[in-house]
């Protein structure tokens, strides 16, 4: 590197790492260690004098407003950094609508005006906390469950899986155990019950489940949540099976196990094996005790199963953990190579403004190769 | 102040189409155009502590993570946390002679001490401060290291990818790693994929690539101890959600491992107008002063609108409304009331002067207008009430701080001016709601204002000092009843 | 209902206050004006060294399942009622050293120990235990536990027992810790 | 919408010479340390006291109904002290606010059943919204918007014009505060 070069990589003022998921979003800058802050995807909206949450949105000019406000609050109230001629690495699942992207590139560069925005995709900004080039991701999130099988640092787009078994499912099933239990209609808002969820509930392991199946769950220990007015019995079974949702395989094999091992199916047989020996488990739903345990064992109960039992031939799973908290192992994946690289991957606001394009995988107009014959010049 | 305790009645259409009431607008005196808070470009002008009021520069505050040296928060309730004197008596010393310990003044010691939720610092066993202020033990990251590898090694294949397309360039010689057999699997070409990733090519000379030891997958598991579902839980002991994230770098679990978080910074916001990026506020240094350099608010210098009274709503029915006006500037003011599409559009003017203009584009310096096209709408505006306008042009005497006292009210008045006084008067105006008018939906009368608007600091002299302008205001009038 | 109010030598009580039924003021309590106590359901008995504090409310409620003779309702020495605050209780006993911020409710189902601390405008009215040393707070009742009990007051009474007479009417201690034949003669009034 | 006109009953209130216009129903404790400077009103029930130090209020304030103005203390290691409780001018207290304040900044408008901690500071310009409370030693900095209990700093700030706002707010509130007996 000439000395020059190395000035201009100093002058380089930090870029912002934005992860906005579904329930909470994280912010901060590329080359730290944690974002600075986790906050609620929601702003207080003085129209409607009420928290909305970004995601609450019916027209594009509705998600445009969320998406200005939510900004605001992030940059000036959170990271205290002018959005002006800064680059932002933005953390996004590969199946984010069209939609959601291309709004947030206008309000990133035609509102904001930052300099240049790199776009991570989950499961790549995941792997590269590990430093491995190929690793099965399995980032549980808010919505849903993403199951990334990522090769040579690049995501095989055709295999991913995507049940929709993300917390959210967890506290519905949740909330429905509280209200059996308690023999009462509970009006617990979403707080409340991720409180109940954090703090109470875990995931047995496979062969404790399925003794709880069989004797009840009269051994595990319930407890009392108390709130304002209200105070909530937490028996044990709420607390042993809220998660089990993630394990039902009445469905169609639904479960997050089957997700895992059926993404291997769809994968070349010569990745497979790499793959399941570089799982990582992440989101902020594998926050949950035991839960990656749990994962563990079922896995290996089900590839010795029929269907996974003749069409996969692996013997061993093995389990990365990534240098962060789960909650946050995306994000540090992009402050970790969005500071690497002092921005050089980010698409430029000068040429977003001249073509008004994104890239996009699903695009061939991005994926072709340069010399190919069917490429626009 | 009724403004902030009432909802928004009067709203006034801003330049951008949106709808705000006049305490959330601002004014450009030299675009001449009412702005708000979705269509101006805010910036961070000053740093500053909250809790103790004091600036901190920008520099510093980069530094510090944007957080106060000296204030700390409740990690239990996030309420900030006060420092706390005890008197402790010194430890006698057993190897110190009898002389030396009657020499010792009880000493003072610090604790930090939350008054709302009474968490203190020594809760969870940080050991008491000699000096008022600081030394509080800091945390680091417990996966610094392990970042800071990971960060050396990208940065290293940035460099060498760097250099690789500058060999290309030089060579005209196109490297072909093994990653273009990937190309069918992945549906991403090989180059753009390594391209896009970040990832070592084949061969790699630099030794910060060659050190760093990958992340080692393992067949264990963290598994839960076989009694964990029969332990009794204590939820004093679990720390809550807020609590968790309130420090992104520990999330601790435990309540015996939550620590002071150090007070997060606040920020004083200047606001500039996109079009001719001249400031609208600009607040002073200072954080405790509620004072600004530049403060160019519509409530300054467009007339206030405010409902005294009105009758309900009706399909069909004429009703009455008295609005209060007021000219909040210092010259007398013109206002005529007209219908809202009688309002002028206002085309932009093209500037004449081509040659400096193609100059700037080929400088680059031409000013960048895309912002527009995202942030400007078209308003869409109610027409169900029909405000019967009086033809009449009356003139709003300037602010006078002195005529407060005076007692005036009742010279030139007619059946549509209600009263006078100093710069402020009343209106009575007829209101025809329309007949189809649906019953149960909010009932919102628009009105426009044509007004002259003298500007004192005009930016050449050759241009005029008083203009006229038009704003456009809907008002609330509950809703349609039968 | 009959007044029956006695006060200990010691104890600060503005004239400017509402006091009902059977109720004994311990020494060196302090009750400023404008406080409310009626005890309708049984005798109340407030403990030495409490700050009773303007607009605070302490009501021994009536019950159904009154016993005979009514049971009192103790108050511990060192309790500290803010402003505005209001305790109602059927009957019982409440602990030593406990803070009842501005405008918080203690209902008639709740227990509480020693230490512990009401927060501002709490409301409390399920049924509930307190145990020592507990601090809630907030809107949402957050619950946590302090490490030691709330340091007392004794300095703050100091303070108040010497000031207060010098701008307030007070009433005057009518009961003498040494002479309990007086006290028996005082229902006879 | 314009203010609506508030009637009190004329034998309630005593006007002073300087304006203020105080209810008889009220406590004023220590009155020769209370100073209300000018334009004042204060409504029936409300408490201020002076005995425990002084209490000193700006021009054009309004301390509503059954509100508490209350100097904070505070422990030393040889005794305690109570705090003067000064407030700026333009500054409304809602209904049933217990204000135990040490610092009460110019146009600051606090809501109704609002509990101010021991020896808050609240800056100039500055909002307490309804039913907040304010624990001990809160710093409210301007132009700031506090709501909830513990009460915390709603997004939303203040408008730059909020001086103006407060003092047109407090000014037409005793303009609009008229006796029964004139009407």
């Amino acid at each position: 590197m000439t000395l020059y070069e190395g000035i201009a990589l100093i002058q380089e003022k930090q870029a912002v790492v934005l992860d906005l998921g579904a329930h909470y979003t994280k912010f901060g800058f590329t080359g730290e260690a944690a974002p600075r802050c986790i906050i609620k995807s929601e702003f207080w909206c003085p129209m409607e004098r009420r928290y909305k949450q970004v995601y609450d949105y019916n027209t594009t000019e509705e998600l445009y407003d969320n998406l200005v406000q939510m900004l605001h609050l992030l940059y000036f109230r959170h990271v205290l950094v002018n959005p002006k001629e800064r680059k932002v690495v933005v953390i996004e699942s590969l199946l984010t609508t069209t939609q959601f992207r291309e709004t947030l590139a206008k309000v990133l560069y035609m509102h904001y005006e930052v300099s240049g925005v790199t776009w991570w995709d989950t499961g790549r900004a995941c792997a590269a906390t590990l430093g491995v080039g190929t690793a099965l991701v399995v980032s549980i999130g808010a919505r849903e469950a993403e199951v990334t099988p990522v090769v040579h640092a690049a995501p095989l787009v055709h295999a991913i899986q995507v049940p929709p078994l993300g917390m959210q499912a967890v506290r519905v099933h949740l909330a429905n155990i509280l209200k059996e239990d308690n023999e009462t209609e509970l009006q617990l808002d979403d707080n409340v019950l991720e409180d109940i969820l954090v703090r109470t509930c875990f995931v047995p392991s496979r062969t404790l489940a399925i003794q709880l199946a069989s004797e009840g769950c009269n051994g595990v220990r319930s407890v009392v949540c108390g709130g304002a007015g209200t105070s909530v019995r937490v028996t044990g079974r709420a607390r042993a099976l809220a998660a089990e949702p993630l394990f039902e395989r009445d469905r169609d094999m639904a479960s997050l196990p089957d997700a895992v091992l059926q993404c291997l199916i769809q994968c070349p047989r010569d990745t497979r094996r790499v793959l399941a020996e570089n799982i990582l488990i992440t989101g902020g739903g594998a926050t949950l005790p035991g839960l990656k345990a749990r994962i563990a064992h079922e896995l290996r109960h089900l590839i010795t199963v029929e269907p996974y039992k003749d069409q996969l031939h692996i013997k061993t799973f093995k389990f990365h953990s990534s240098p962060c908290e789960d909650n946050v192992c995306a994000w540090v994946g992009g402050a970790v190579c969005g500071g690497a690289d002092g921005g050089g991957r980010a698409e430029p606001r000068d040429v977003y403004l001249r073509t008004q394009r994104l890239r996009d995988w699903a695009c061939l107009l991005h994926n072709t190769p340069p010399d190919h014959h069917h490429r626009c010049p | 102040m009724a403004y902030l305790v009432q909802p928004d009645y009067v709203k006034y259409v801003c330049s951008c189409g949106q709808m705000k009431p006049i305490t959330n607008l601002y004014f450009c005196r030299h675009c001449l155009k009412i702005r708000c808070g979705f269509c101006i470009c805010h910036e961070v002008d000053s740093h500053y502590c909250a809790n103790c009021l004091e600036n901190m520069p920008s520099s510093e505050a980069r530094l510090k993570k944007n957080r106060c040296s000296s204030c700390f928060d409740c990690p239990s309730c996030f309420h900030t946390l006060s420092t706390r004197a005890t008197m402790v008596q010194p430890r006698q010393d057993p190897a110190s002679g009898d002389a030396k310990v009657e020499n010792k003044q009880p000493k003072k010691m610090y604790y930090l001490s939350c008054f709302n939720c009474r968490w203190t610092s020594r809760d969870v066993g940080i050991p008491d401060q000699p000096v008022a202020s600081g030394g509080w033990p800091e945390r680091v990251n417990p996966f610094a290291n392990r970042f800071a590898q990971l960060m050396e090694y990208y940065k290293a294949i940035a460099q060498q990818e760097k250099q690789e397309k500058l060999d290309k360039e030089r060579k005209k010689f196109a490297i072909r790693g093994n990653y273009i057999t990937l190309t069918d699997k992945t549906g991403l070409t090989g180059a753009m994929a390594r391209n896009r990733a970040g990832m070592p090519s084949s061969e790699s000379t630099s030794s910060a690539i060659a050190n760093f030891v990958l992340s080692q997958a393992t067949e264990e598991v963290e598994e839960l101890p076989d009694d964990y579902h029969s332990r009794e839980v204590n939820l004093k002991m679990i720390t809550t959600m807020p609590q968790r994230l309130a420090s992104p770098e520990w999330q601790a679990q435990q309540v015996s491992r939550l620590q002071p978080i150090a007070r997060p910074l606040s920020v004083k916001r200047s606001q500039r107008c996109r079009q001719c990026d001249h400031n609208l506020t600009k607040p002073e240094y200072n954080p405790g002063s509620i004072k600004f350099k530049i403060e160019l608010l519509a409530f300054y210098h467009v007339p206030e609108v405010k409902i005294i009274s009105y009758e309900t709503i009706k399909p069909g029915v004429t009703s009455a409304l008295l609005l209060k006006l007021t000219n909040p500037t210092a010259h007398e003011m013109q206002i005529q009331l007209i219908q809202p599409n009688e309002v002028p559009e206002i085309e932009e003017k093209e500037e004449p002067k081509n040659i400096e203009k193609s100059l700037e584009k080929s400088l680059n310096l031409e000013k960048d207008m895309s912002w527009k096209s995202v942030v400007e709408r078209k308003p869409t505006l109610p027409s169900a009430i029909k405000v019967n306008n009086p033809e009449l042009t009356f003139t709003l005497a300037q602010r006078d701080d002195a005529a407060e006292y005076d007692d005036d009210s009742h010279h030139d008045t007619n059946d549509i001016i209600l009263w006078r006084k100093s710069n402020k008067l009343a209106l009575r105006l007829q209101l025809t709601a329309d007949e189809n008018a649906k019953v149960g939906l909010p009932a919102v009368a628009v009105v426009a204002l044509q007004y002259t608007y003298r500007n004192t600091v005009p930016p050449t002299s050759t241009q005029p000092r008083d203009h006229t302008l038009y704003t456009t205001v809907t008002i609330d009038l509950g809703i349609v009843s039968q | 209902m009959s007044h029956n109010i006695k006060i200990l030598p010691g104890a600060t009580v503005c004239e400017d206050c509402t006091l009902e039924g059977d109720i004994t003021i311990g020494g060196g309590t302090v009750i400023h004006p404008r406080v409310t106590i009626i005890a309708e359901g049984g005798p109340i008995i407030i403990a030495e060294y409490c700050i009773i504090e303007e607009y605070s409310t302490i009501i021994h409620k009536k019950s159904d399942k009154q016993e005979s003779p009514p049971k009192a309702l103790f108050i511990g020495a060192h309790n500290v009622f803010e402003v505005g605050c209001r305790l109602e209780s059927i009957f019982g006993h409440i602990g030593e050293n406990n803070i009842f911020e501005c405008r918080s409710f203690v209902g008639v189902d709740v227990r509480i120990g020693s230490g512990c601390v009401v927060g501002a405008a709490c409301c409390l009215t399920a049924q509930q235990v307190l145990v020592d040393n507990t601090v809630i707070w907030g809107s949402e009742h957050h619950i946590r536990e302090a490490l030691e009990k709330q340091p007392s007051q004794l300095l703050q009474l100091d303070f108040l027992s010497k000031v207060m007479p010098n701008y307030h009417r007070l009433r005057k201690p009518n009961v003498h810790k040494r002479q309990p034949s007086r006290q028996s003669t005082e229902p006879a009034k | 919408m314009e203010l609506q006109d508030t009637y009190y009953n004329k034998s309630e209130y005593v006007e002073t010479a300087s304006g203020n216009k105080v209810s008889r129903q009220t406590v004023l404790c220590g009155s020769q340390n209370i100073v209300l400077h000018g334009k004042v009103i204060v409504q029936s029930d409300a408490i201020i006291r002076g005995d425990l130090a002084n209490v000193k209020t700006g021009r054009f304030c309004i301390i509503s109904k059954g509100s508490v103005l209350r100097p904070p203390f505070k422990k030393f290691s040889k005794g305690v002290a109570f705090f003067p409780l000064q407030m700026g001018d333009h500054v409304f207290v809602g209904e049933n606010t217990v204000v135990n304040a040490a610092v009460v900044g110019s146009y600051v408008y606090i809501g109704k059943n609002v509990v101010i901690g021991r020896r808050c500071v609240l800056k100039d310009c500055c909002m307490i919204e309804d039913n907040s409370v304010l624990p001990a030693e809160t710093v409210v900095p301007s132009f700031a918007r506090y709501s909830g209990s513990p009460a915390r700093l709603i997004i939303t700030s203040l408008p730059e014009a909020t001086p103006d706002l407060m003092t047109e707010f407090t000014k037409s509130y005793y303009q609009h505060f008229l006796p029964t007996a004139t009407v």
